[in-house]
């Protein structure tokens, strides 16, 4: 029993924090707000490929770094705590993670080694209009064409650096009613995506509008159904709870430090008991999520069925960091309220992070529903 | 216990809402809805003109005796501001000057301040802001470090103030000042009439996290002000600024709460159109916030009407905490009301639909006009009694 | 305008006050409590018969005072502030309200008088073991007899004070399915009662289970239906939120008094931000729940239709009681935790309030309802 | 980061848990369940012989160094801490001898006070309490006045202490007294073994809100101590103090968790029983208290990994102020799971059902061995570094 990070996984931490920090900290992520771009890509080139995190979780044989869960948590929650605008939780977790759960061994060797170099990244594009993640909302259709292959129809949203990513994995609702998944590169015909302004300035979204987009056989990954595109989403939620867990802990360590210099009535803030009181509950909130979220990536790795684990961890976490982010602006005053300090930055992610991936309320349920709780719905395999 | 208004009072009502239907439905119809926390960036000359229209018509210093108001009780006072609120009348330009400044000179002026100043505020035609804060005096008023020092006829005023609203378009700033640096702490201070449009004040905006400006800092370099311009004797500034402080919980309060009314009136339209009122949690959260706004409206009714016998009572002392933290617990409720659209902006980098610009704002309600730390301490040792 | 009692209803309440403290405070709601009673027969002869409590919001052609709900409200705050053990709630408020607002005037004759005596004291038996608060509950039954009477069939719970009471006012499920209420002496055959022993020691529920109870066609109040009793627990709901108000402030009240003397590290523990905060998030909870429970009183007496108002007084006051008494007893610390110390008799007193009258869950709903949200649950005339 | 125990582990796993199930098979059959916080009065002589059996079998003292232990790793002592609670084995009497006395001597003690005091303990015949607060001094242990004085050979005790569980049946104290009266505050105190069966030692118990008695207090009225049974040196008992209040945060947490879980459980299945569970509300307050059950397993594994490899890492120092929270919070859904029913007893004046003493002793959570208060203060001191 060990709880914590070998040196090897120290050191990638270490070596992406480095990199942040060269490539400007928070200060990068802001400027890749203000100018629109919604991603940074000289950092991403740094991180991406020269440090080799965009294939972390890729296999050696795909040309990736072949590591797993742990490694990413290490590396993510690094990337949190200075909110680096990579397409890292689109392409390296969640689309990855996807291909290597629903896709063949030939559908790997085609797609990863692109993604695992940098080259290419990708996203999933899952939810619909609704925002609900569950799979009986997954409108868009695909249909088998004549020649072999099929037409892809529906509009996908909330689309994770859907406006940037090169290849779109798209959760269509298929022969049959099942779920299944499609391997479409962004410039295909017919796929028209318009970026989504949001609040948090830092992460991009976007819309996906597919119309008739043709696609070969080949693009459908593996057999299809729900299942492996569950598991992928549940091993991205445990990777944005870890993420959360670092821009927690970075609005903790700003807020301590404010509050060690920040003087008011004679003497620094941080001797008032209100503001120690407030900094401790957030240490606490800090501390408890990152102990399920490194919990969490364990069980990532190892564990059969993750549904459960990954609800209770992004629920968790993503409560823990808006509560941090919030107190944080509190504990600042009215400086923290200012579009010029980063505390709102993290507040803006932090509120993202309520639905991000689905909502704190649907990972409840699902938690609830675990408990043999009377909410029963079906979640099972998405098939209508 | 008679919660009733009088029939006159009821008159009166009719006449404001009558007047305000009237104006709002012509030269000035653009206006409804702006202005506003939040918004006080929105048709700035649009608003200085209903300013203009507001003292025309005798609106501005209803509370004050005549000659500068009309001596209206403080009912009369509430009434208009529910009918103004109601009316969706845009935000006022001109509060600082007539329910901060105007409230304290009245108390406090000299003749010659109260004729000098009062007419031109109640008339709409001279605006103000407040220089009270500073980079290193937010909560801690006493701590202020600019400096005013008596030149001749005038005091030379050096030093920043922070989190002044309309400092770009006041002509006055009361501004809080140390008149003797001898003195440390509360003693020492002046509360200064200072002209904004004069070389040595200069106004930079902040913007906040809402992506607009809604506060500046204003630097003073040798700017001057009037040697008799001092409200209250030089080094009692500080009495005369809690004065000023206690002039923040007035009658605008119930106007307040017609503002949140609408705003929670779109956050239940949101949750229909959505469908996210099939979920009793919201349902339940958003029954909590109404309820929340009954309180507060029995709250401000009480106090008030303890209030027009005399001095407001120690209860009064809650009402910022409270109304602060329900403004605040809003914001988040219609964000998760929104759902996965509580993040998408209508333009970027931060054009703001009203229920998100309601959320990000409200995050300042707990910090500005005393954060809740200290309203807390003031209830704790004013209201309770307790040691400090 | 005028938000505050007048001169006489003062001294009606500073009458209550002495009265109550004459009898012991709440050193005699504890003696109700241990020696099992649980109704201090003294004091209730006191204020009930000698003060005129009994009778205060009965019309004065009935022997009452002819008050009204501004002067339930003003007298049971003071109730509320030394836990006095007497059927105040039960029969001046809950009984007789439910009387006047079904009854007709000969039965208001037949009934009241002797409530306003102090002679006999009245409750309103309407939950059964669901503890639903609406009227799509009530299971029990009247069936009309050859005889022109009815017989009454079936278990209430939660009855307040319903091993003590003279008269139980019964609501049944009658014919057609409608609800209607009876006036039922407890004394009748077929009437079985026993207490339940209850957490809040310092105020009795019982169960009644009704065997074939006999009674007159004249024990039907009025012509039947659920509004009539609806609008009683409305005012009752009232009432109670403002004994919860008297409460809440004895809880501040005997915290900052025992804040300013207790020395802990060298200083009275008032001094502490950790504790003023306490202190003074306590004071706005009374001083906000004061408020709309005395606004709701003025409407309980002028306004139409109170159910709204009521339900949201009910859930704020409730709320706000519990809140106090807890952060009581965390201010006294071990102390206020020991069964001597009288904390832990409000904390009990308030947890109870929760669910009395309907639960602050179930008063939620109602308003929700009332705002148009999809809650749509039938609550209207309790017809089946 | 690997969560597996080695099969060595699992086999000693195995070994309590075939020793647990015979044992309380057998004649100790009725105390399962029985004990516990809240629950402490229950069968006392029964649990007295049952921690006899314990010492018996070599379960006492699992982490000391032999011969009065077995030097098991903390990983050990959490599993066995762990099939302790799983087979509802009953409520520890004699947890304060091994886990705080012991563990501090161990740490702290003479050799001849190890030979002394260990072995009783590991066997489970002398059972101990904790004389640390005092009436005038509950969070404040500094202001601890009780006085020893030595007078020959022995320390001749004088003074109050308060909330000392099991104080009625203990052979032993520790407890904290003045022994420099010149000295105030952190100075001057020595931490004593006071025999508890002489005169001048009176003991009354203090009635809870349960209505049960959970805690003594404790007359020392010329009570004696041997004069060597000092821990530390006379006037360091401050640190001894400390020391021991750092090792009531060990491996006992994980085997806590056990107990809360099964709480939970009754919570489930009550709003299963009663249809609670149609509420979505309720389900997610519901899902809330597992997700913190499982947040409770994982911040105590990480804090214990990092425990194994030598000090306590500072994150341990929330431990206390998550679970009490928690666990307060689980007691107020009980009753709204439990619904009107929740204010029904099964006899007067207090006979509570399990949930019901769950919600009501909670409520001591976040007061005894360091309010929360206490719990954030040194949070924010020792953890984050801000100034007193």
């Amino acid at each position: 029993m060990r709880f914590a990070f070998t040196d090897e996984q120290e050191e990638i931490r270490r070596q992406v924090r480095r990199a942040i920090a060269d490539g400007g900290g928070v200060t990068a992520a802001r400027r890749a707000m203000e100018d629109g771009a919604g991603i940074d890509r000289a950092l991403w080139r740094r991180l991406g490929t020269e440090l080799g995190l965009a294939g972390l979780a890729i296999p050696d044989v795909h040309g990736g770094a072949g590591l797993g869960w742990i490694e990413i948590v290490a590396v993510i929650e690094a990337l949190g705590a200075d909110l680096a605008c990579v397409p890292f939780l689109s392409s390296a977790c969640l689309a990855t993670a996807a291909i290597l759960e629903a896709g063949t061994p030939e559908q790997h060797a085609a797609l990863l080694p692109a993604m695992a170099r940098g080259a290419s990244t990708a996203t999933l594009a899952w939810l619909e209009a609704s925002g609900d993640p569950s799979p009986d909302a997954i409108e868009a259709t695909a249909h088998a064409d004549p020649d072999g292959g099929f037409v892809l129809r529906g509009t996908k949203r909330f689309v994770l650096d859907g406006h940037s990513a090169d290849l779109l994995l798209v959760a269509v609702r298929a022969e049959g009613g099942a779920v299944a998944l499609h391997a479409v590169p962004a410039a295909t015909p017919g796929v028209r995506r318009a970026r989504l302004p949001t609040m948090d300035g830092t992460r991009a979204q976007a819309e996906i509008i597919l119309e008739d987009v043709r696609v070969p056989a080949s693009s459908r990954l593996g057999g299809g159904g729900w299942h492996p595109i569950a598991r992928a989403i549940a091993k991205a939620r445990v990777a944005l709870a870890a993420e959360q867990v670092g821009g927690a802990q970075a609005c903790l360590d700003f807020s301590v430090a404010y509050a060690k210099v920040r003087q008011q009535f004679g003497r620094p803030i941080g001797s008032f008991q209100a503001i120690q009181h407030t900094l401790a509950d957030m240490f606490v909130q800090v501390e408890t999520a990152r102990s399920i979220a490194y919990h969490a990536a364990w069980e990532a790795e190892h564990a059969p069925d993750i549904e459960v684990t990954s609800a209770a961890t992004a629920a968790y976490c993503a409560d823990a960091f808006l509560a941090c982010a919030a107190d944080a602006i509190q504990v600042h005053g009215g400086i923290g309220f200012t579009w010029e300090h980063d505390a709102q930055l993290y507040f803006k992610r932090a509120r993202a992070g309520r639905t991000l991936l689905g909502s704190t309320t649907a990972h409840r349920d699902t938690v609830a529903r675990s408990l043999g709780l009377g909410l029963a719905r079906a979640h099972t395999d998405g098939t209508r | 216990m008679d919660l009733r208004l009088s029939p006159e009072d009821e008159r009166f009502r009719d006449e404001v809402r009558a007047w305000l239907e009237t104006r709002l439905g012509g030269d000035f119809r653009d206006l409804r809805g702006t202005g506003g926390p939040g918004h006080e960036h929105e048709v700035v000359e649009g608003r200085m003109a209903w300013e203009r229209e507001l003292g025309a018509a005798g609106w501005i210093g209803l509370g004050w005796p005549a000659p500068s108001g009309r001596g209206a009780s403080l009912w009369r006072q509430v009434i208009f501001q529910e009918e103004y609120a109601r009316a969706r009348a845009p935000g006022r330009l001109g509060h600082i000057g007539e329910h901060l400044l105007g409230a304290t000179l009245a108390a406090l002026g000299t003749p010659e301040q109260k004729e000098r100043f009062l007419p031109p505020i109640a008339r709409g035609e001279e605006l103000w802001c407040q220089g009270s804060s500073e980079p290193g005096a937010g909560s801690d008023l006493a701590g202020v470090t600019t400096r005013a020092d008596l030149a001749g006829d005038a005091w030379a005023i050096r030093g920043q103030k922070i989190w002044t609203s309309h400092a770009h378009l006041a002509d006055y700033c009361f501004v809080l000042a140390r008149t003797d640096p001898a003195e440390r702490r509360h003693a020492g201070l002046s509360y200064l009439l200072v002209p904004m449009r004069q070389p040595g004040v200069t106004v930079r905006p902040i913007r906040n996290l809402t992506g607009s400006a809604e506060f500046c800092e204003v630097f003073f370099d040798g700017a001057r002000a009037a040697r008799e311009n001092v409200v209250g004797a030089p080094g009692e500034g500080w009495k005369v600024a809690m004065a000023t402080l206690a002039f923040e919980r007035g009658a605008s309060t119930l106007g307040q709460q017609i503002g949140f009314a609408s705003e929670l009136d779109a956050i239940v339209a949101a949750a229909r159109a959505r469908d996210a009122d099939r979920d009793p949690e919201v349902c339940r959260r958003i029954a909590d916030a109404w309820i929340g706004l009954r309180v507060m409206r029995a709250f401000a009714l009480r106090v008030l009407s303890h209030g027009a016998q005399g001095e407001l009572p120690p209860a009064g002392l809650g009402a910022k905490l409270y109304w602060s933290t329900w403004h605040r617990r809003l914001g988040e409720l219609a964000m998760d009301v929104l759902g996965p659209d509580a993040e998408i902006l209508r333009a970027p980098p931060c054009a703001l639909a009203p229920l998100q610009e309601t959320f990000l704002f409200s995050r300042a309600d707990t910090i500005y006009a005393g954060s809740s730390e200290i309203q807390r301490n003031i209830i704790a040792t004013r209201a309770l009694g307790l040691p400090r």
